[in-house]
């Protein structure tokens, strides 16, 4: 089990990684590149399976345990598996006009086709309703955690208010008294929300950026010289 | 290696003032009308040490003066293959009879493989003519006049291109064409030499990791500033314990091929080993399948290092669903009823993190957030009581685990921070004394160091 | 803080909240009653009909080739009278057209225009979705828990689908199974030279430790699951390294090696001259120092004491006020998903608002409101 | 009065937000006034790149028009989408769509009905403009097109060969491209074009992208990411240049196809209020009174509102951003309030 579970793993990585950074560097090798990321991305799309069957058997579970609200874990997998029915067997999309004769020629997600349907008026409304509902978490957020507790609080606090103000007409009526060609037109909140991106917002970030990628090269060589497996499961 | 298209249009405008002059002054002469002279001895090569796609192209500048010209005009022509040989130009054979040929070369000449490779590939397919009329050549653009050279970017590597190129006078007529260049094939070299910087900072940044480690395996003590976050990890235990309540610890919602992923479930290990010496109950939602696996492993391991393999229950740490907004409805959920004490967030998250932090300030619990998207961090900074901020929270999972190893990488990744200081500071001070200056030498050592050292 | 959420709410908030909802539901059912009504959706039918042209083949022997045709629904019917016995497939497309089409057409007494029950009630649909998961703001519930439910299973579905489709199919199937897929799946590809090639053989490999993966779901079978994990975690890590190193490290560094001094653009007076010069050499040098004290923050192996906790300090300013802008770009874009949303409600469901002119304006339903 | 806000019921906050929203929507779909927009410099250089893509290589241009994004941020970003179509269709810009996002296609969809079909009916499918679709594999799938375009994408997304595809021919990797124009709603986005597209192959990049993302691709710009767009602002204030230079274009080609000559015909049309009298002037007597009408039309008629949407959106910003600000100082006297009492925080 420990040559299954351990070492085949660890040569995998290896290998994968190794052939990764050589063929940036070595144009005759960008087709192994190429066909690793190729494979990726084909397990990528297996990995929709799993997640897929995870779910069933979640929810199955729930159901067979009787557990609260498993009504609704009904609901889930009558949703799932409707879905997956509707699109993987195209039901009521049409064929692509040069091979009619072909029903499963056509676009997937099609307009008209029922899993368009399913898109269109469940998946859409859904998922962006519940990305709208942060609006309302910020609002909240902003009266009860934005406190001015200390200089870096208000600091924070102050690029938030010139950020929010500059960005909209709130800006112009504000500030637009200062003419824009004069020795302080920088202070108007408009200019002062670019100034404020390009020079403090670029410092930080550009920070930050350089310390993460320097986290994320010396990860990855631990990763690929099998210091850290953690991934594998255990921190040994 | 790219000419701006701003810089053009000044050249070009300069060009064109320096002309007006000329038009008012040279008015009694009318040289500048005729078509100017046709540059010569036009040579085209493969760029050496490149990834493929560039021709390197010098000629011999107009006897046409260069104020009297607008500039140079580069024209290509990728040779089609007559229609019998494509159908082997298509597919793998093409390469097979390539390689073939390729090997008969080599024995009898003994030429470098590279170009063998090359001269074989030519060799085999017959192409068709080239159109006569320039007109029909692809044009990849005009130069200044002042340029004797020009580097064609972003060809077909696998096709095989002939050059011409023509003079502009300043009312834009043409010069004759110059004669054909050779065909070339902008073929990809063994080595991609316009890399060779990134690889050597590559190979520097992996180096000083690996030195480091080796020499904290070797006994090295390694000394690691303190990490505020982490001081109140036991804080945050206790209290739970103390209040009865249980710890609430989230992974972020990427799965295990985000390295904060990996990072969190490190993080997560000595959480749950405090937990298990305080007795506390410590509550593991994900929302990726095998980022559940990973954290029973490691909190499996944590249990039994603190002599508590009995309080170890699998079944705290579960998966909920990989969706999103699915997940925090149900983590918030969960928070509301169960008001856990201390809420852990490590990993990567995005906009569910304003949701949790919300939530979690609600039900009054400590919380102690981590993660590298720099988007997320103002909520976890405002409504967390510590937050590790981007390469910390890296540098926590290190420090947290003791390990020689890691902390010894975390050294390294301090040698890498070391080295873009020092040449900030350097490139910083030589283009500013550029700047106050103006000199030229100074102004060759940073475009040096800005556009060699630093890549193109 | 003590939360207030759980509070019990005293008669008089009820009774806000009471009419709040009256009120919606008093437009709403108004709504629909005025003019046109409100949420509907009109189609114009499309026929596609395609006749088979039989072409017998040259030599005689391989079979014959079957080309389909597209035709104008007039040719169509007089084709299939002219040649009775040929084989035709026909269906019918709808296209959404604008209700103001529809409305013309009422007037002008007749036309194609046909009112979709499927979509009307898709629309309805995702209008009663929408309310209900803004339900949950005012409590947990049983709309929300049935909304919630629905969409994790009908994304995990459509994930499972689209990736099928998009990359199994041509980047997996294509390749191991060409005869078929051309048969079946997709008529348009070309059939390499000898119906397989040889070199996708490779392409088992995928197809393997994509098997593997999903054996995580079997019980015994979970350690399978570890190599293409490894794979996937394998791959990232050198593509990672090397790109982050060059994009995030030699790039940004790059980016910050700029001269302290720069001279001002602004030749208007000495005065703007020098003016405009201070300010921006200003800002590439703040630029520089941020950088570098963030850097020092950064740093793990000294401890935050004396100039280094100074200049530390400073980073942690800088980091702030990133912060900042970041908390300020996260609001305006959360404002505006809301606002798409509410949107949808008011245009393309109540028809209160006609901001893409789809519809002839009513008056009658701003008199409602005002 | 404290008393009273301390213990304010979160419900309150939400309903505030909501008409903050809801209300200008009302007035401004009923009134169809907007704020009035300047764009700022970062725009102006996305739409400048864009404008000029193509022409360092001296031919018509091929852009990759990448959106990575979902309907859960259309919101944001399908009017930068719209806006970016329009010009690209204006421009003669060969289009060429595809998704790293699973629900992109759809998104994709929305454009070519919205933009494509209903204002450049005259554009054909797999000449100018061609749907590739989705493909998962995130930034893999850009450093496999980096070499090979076509072993990551074999057909379009009606499942047409791309060999089938007159647009497609010549197109082998994505060093083809003069410009790619991404638009962007998270990861796989923006930071991974600049990673493995733009950086590695020195192409023009112009990216929108949401409000949480702006912060972190500032840096990025100008070197490796040519134009950047942030949140609706930046929809808003590239929408506004797009419909200018759109006029623009469509007033100056309507007085070339009416036999006003070139010069002519650019000066008019780079100050369209001076039209409608123009039309008077004996210059204009060769058009016929249709086409006058239909000048004048093109050149002062409203912009459709598919063009507006962003600028739309500014005025629910406008209030939401107040009532934010309005509740960050409101706590912030409550919590001052409370520490001066010696209550804890």
């Amino acid at each position: 089990m420990q040559i299954l579970t351990r070492s085949i793993p660890l040569f995998i990585t290896a290998v994968a990684g190794v052939v990764m950074i050589l063929s940036a560097f070595f144009p005759y090798t960008s087709d192994w590149g190429k066909f690793a990321g190729q494979f990726f991305n084909i397990l990528a799309a297996f990995a929709f399976v799993l997640g897929g069957g995870n779910l069933l058997k979640l929810h199955l579970k729930k159901i067979s345990d009787q557990r609260p609200g498993w009504a609704y874990s009904g609901v889930v997998l009558v949703c799932f598996i409707v879905t997956l029915f509707v699109g993987l067997m195209k039901i009521g999309a049409y064929p692509n006009p040069t091979y009619p004769n072909v029903h499963f020629s056509g676009e997937t997600q099609g307009s008209g086709s029922m899993f368009w349907w399913f898109y269109e008026y469940v998946f859409k409304p859904l998922t962006s309703t519940m990305f709208a509902m942060l609006a309302f978490y910020v609002a909240s957020a902003a009266f009860r955690a934005f406190r001015a507790k200390n200089f870096e609080a208000i600091l924070l606090l102050g690029t938030a208010f010139i950020v929010l103000l500059g960005r909209t007409f709130a800006g112009v009526l504000a500030t637009g008294w200062i003419p824009p060609d004069s020795a302080f037109s920088g202070l108007r909140l408009e200019n002062l929300s670019v100034y404020v991106m390009q020079v403090f917002n670029t410092a930080g970030t550009r920070a930050i950026m350089i310390g993460i990628a320097l986290g994320i090269a010396s990860t990855s060589m631990k990763i690929i010289l099998g210091i850290d497996r953690s991934f594998l499961g255990s921190g040994d | 290696m790219r000419m701006s298209t701003i810089q053009t249009t000044l050249l070009a405008t300069a060009v064109c003032a320096s002309a007006g002059v000329q038009v008012v002054l040279g008015s009694s002469t009318t040289s500048w009308l005729a078509p100017p002279e046709a540059p010569t001895n036009l040579v085209a090569n493969d760029l050496p040490w490149d990834g493929g796609g560039t021709v390197q192209i010098d000629w011999t500048a107009s006897a046409t003066p260069e104020d009297q010209l607008k500039g140079y005009e580069i024209l290509a022509h990728e040779l089609s293959v007559t229609p019998q040989e494509q159908a082997v130009e298509t597919d793998e054979q093409a390469d097979r009879a390539a390689a073939q040929q390729t090997e008969s070369l080599l024995e009898g000449e003994g030429i470098a493989p590279e170009d063998a490779r090359r001269q074989a590939e030519l060799s085999t397919p017959t192409f068709a003519t080239p159109p006569e009329d320039v007109s029909e050549w692809d044009s990849l653009g005009i130069i200044p006049a002042v340029q004797t050279t020009y580097q064609a970017t972003g060809l077909n590597k696998d096709g095989v291109y002939i050059f011409k190129i023509r003079a502009i006078g300043l009312e834009g007529e043409f010069s004759a064409p110059t004669a054909a260049s050779g065909e070339i094939r902008p073929v990809a070299a063994f080595f991609n030499g316009r890399k060779l910087p990134l690889l050597i900072t590559l190979a520097l940044i992996a180096a000083a990791v690996f030195i480091f480690i080796v020499l904290a395996r070797r006994g090295m003590p390694m000394r690691i500033r303190k990490i505020a976050g982490l001081e109140a990890v036991d804080e945050a235990v206790g209290r739970a314990t103390e209040m009865g309540r249980s710890i609430l610890y989230i992974n972020g919602i990427q799965d295990m091929d985000d390295l904060q992923t990996v990072a969190g479930v490190t993080v997560l290990g000595h959480v749950a080993k405090t937990a298990a010496e305080y007795d506390a109950k410590i509550e593991v939602p994900t929302a990726r399948s095998l980022v559940m696996t990973a954290a029973r492993e490691s909190v499996q391991s944590s249990y039994f290092s603190a002599g508590r393999p009995d309080a170890y229950n699998p079944d705290l740490i579960y998966y909920v669903t990989d969706e999103q907004f699915g997940f925090v409805a149900y983590v918030s959920g969960m928070m509301t009823r169960e008001k856990p004490a201390a809420c852990f967030y490590m990993g990567s998250f995005f906009a569910e993190s304003l949701i949790l932090a919300e939530t979690g300030n609600s039900v009054g619990a400590i919380q102690i957030a981590g993660t590298a998207n720099p988007s997320q961090l103002p909520f976890f900074v405002a409504a967390c009581d510590y937050t590790l901020i981007g390469e910390e929270f890296f540098a926590a999972s290190a420090y947290l685990s003791g390990q020689p190893d890691q902390l010894g990488s975390l050294k390294g990744q301090d040698v890498g921070k070391i080295l873009v200081g020092i040449v900030i500071i350097i490139g910083v001070t030589l283009a500013t004394l550029q700047a106050i200056t103006g000199s030229d030498s100074l102004e060759a050592a940073v475009n040096y160091l800005v556009n060699v050292l630093l890549g193109s | 803080m003590s939360s207030s959420v759980s509070e019990p709410m005293t008669s008089a908030q009820r009774a806000i909240w009471a009419i709040v909802c009256l009120v919606i539901v008093l437009i709403v059912v108004a709504r629909s009653f005025v003019g046109h009504g409100m949420g509907r959706v009109y189609v114009e039918p499309k026929p596609m009909d395609f006749v088979a042209e039989v072409s017998e083949s040259a030599d005689g022997e391989s079979a014959s080739t079957v080309d389909w045709k597209q035709l104008p629904p007039t040719e169509f019917a007089a084709y299939v009278a002219a040649n009775p016995g040929t084989e035709t497939i026909s269906w019918v497309e709808y296209d959404q057209v604008p209700p103001r089409s529809y409305f013309a057409q009422e007037t002008a007494g007749g036309g194609p225009i046909v009112f979709s029950w499927p979509r009307t009630i898709g629309l309805w649909l995702a209008a009663f979705f929408t309310l209900a998961i803004f339900s949950f703001l005012y409590r947990d519930n049983p709309f929300y828990k049935f909304a919630e439910s629905v969409v994790v299973g009908v994304s995990a579905g459509y994930w499972m689908v689209v990736g099928f489709w998009d990359t199994i199919v041509p980047n997996l199937l294509q390749r191991l199974l060409p005869a078929f897929s051309k048969e079946y799946l997709t008529p348009g590809m070309e059939l390499p030279a000898g119906g397989f090639d040889m070199v996708n053989l490779v392409f088992l490999i995928p197809l393997v430790l994509g098997l593997m993966l999903v054996c995580r779901l079997l019980p015994k079978c979970g350690w399978m699951s570890l190599w293409p994990l490894a794979f996937i975690v394998g791959t990232m890590a050198g593509l990672r390294m090397v790109s982050y190193i060059e994009s995030d490290i030699l790039v940004q560094t790059k980016e910050t090696v700029i001269p302290l001094y720069v001279q001002g653009d602004n030749t208007s007076s000495t005065f703007m001259l020098v003016w405009t010069t201070i300010w921006s050499s200003l800002a590439q040098i703040l630029l520089v120092i941020g950088v570098l004290a963030c850097l020092v923050y950064f740093f793990f192996s000294v401890e935050h004491k004396g100039a280094v906790g100074k200049t530390a300090r400073v980073g942690i300013w800088y980091l702030m006020i990133t912060f900042g802008a970041a908390f300020g770009f996260t609001v305006m874009g959360r404002i505006a998903l809301l606002a798409a949303r509410v949107e949808f409600l008011f245009d393309d469901w109540m028809w209160l608002i006609d901001p893409m002119q789809q519809r002839e304006f009513i008056t009658a339903s701003v008199g409602l409101l005002f | 009065m404290i008393k009273l806000l301390e213990n304010l019921d979160r419900r309150w906050i939400f309903l505030a937000m909501a008409l903050c929203v809801s209300v200008p929507i009302l007035v401004i779909g009923l009134t169809g006034v907007t704020f009035p927009e300047t764009p700022t410099p970062l725009a102006e250089a996305f739409f400048a790149e864009v404008d000029r893509a193509g022409e360092a290589n001296g031919r018509q241009a091929n852009v990759l028009i990448a959106l990575d994004y979902d309907p859960a941020s259309a919101g944001e970003l399908s009017p930068m989408s719209a806006s970016l179509v329009n010009q690209c269709a204006q421009r003669g810009h060969r289009m060429y769509f595809i998704s790293l996002w699973p629900v992109g296609p759809q998104m994709i969809d929305d454009s070519i009905q919205k933009v494509i079909k209903r204002f450049y009916p005259e554009l054909v499918y797999g000449k100018d403009y061609v749907n590739l679709g989705f493909k998962a594999g995130s930034e893999q799938v850009i450093k496999v097109m980096g070499v090979d375009l076509t072993a990551e994408f074999r057909t379009d997304v009606e499942g047409t060969m791309l060999s089938e595809i007159p647009m497609m021919e010549g197109i082998t990797s994505l060093e083809d491209f003069d410009l790619i124009a991404e638009i962007s709603a998270g990861y796989p986005g923006s930071k991974e074009w600049v990673l493995y597209a733009a950086t590695q192959y020195d192409i023009p990049l112009v990216s929108g992208m949401t409000g949480v993302q702006a912060p972190q691709n500032y840096p990025y710009y100008p070197t490796q990411m040519q134009g950047l767009l942030g949140a609706i602002k930046g929809a808003a204030e590239y929408e506004f240049i797009v419909n200018a230079y759109v006029r623009e274009n469509i007033v100056r080609k309507m007085l070339v196809k009416n036999g006003i000559d070139d010069e002519t015909s650019r000066t008019l049309a780079s100050d369209l209020d001076q039209i409608p009298t123009w039309t008077t002037t004996a210059a204009a007597a060769s058009m016929t009174p249709q086409a006058k009408a239909d000048l004048i039309d093109a050149a002062t008629g409203a912009t459709p509102g598919e063009f507006l949407e962003g600028q739309r959106r500014m005025g629910p910003q406008l209030f939401a951003h107040l009532l934010m600000v309005l509740l960050i100082i409101l706590g912030n006297v409550i919590f001052f309030a409370q520490r001066r009492r010696g209550g804890s925080a």
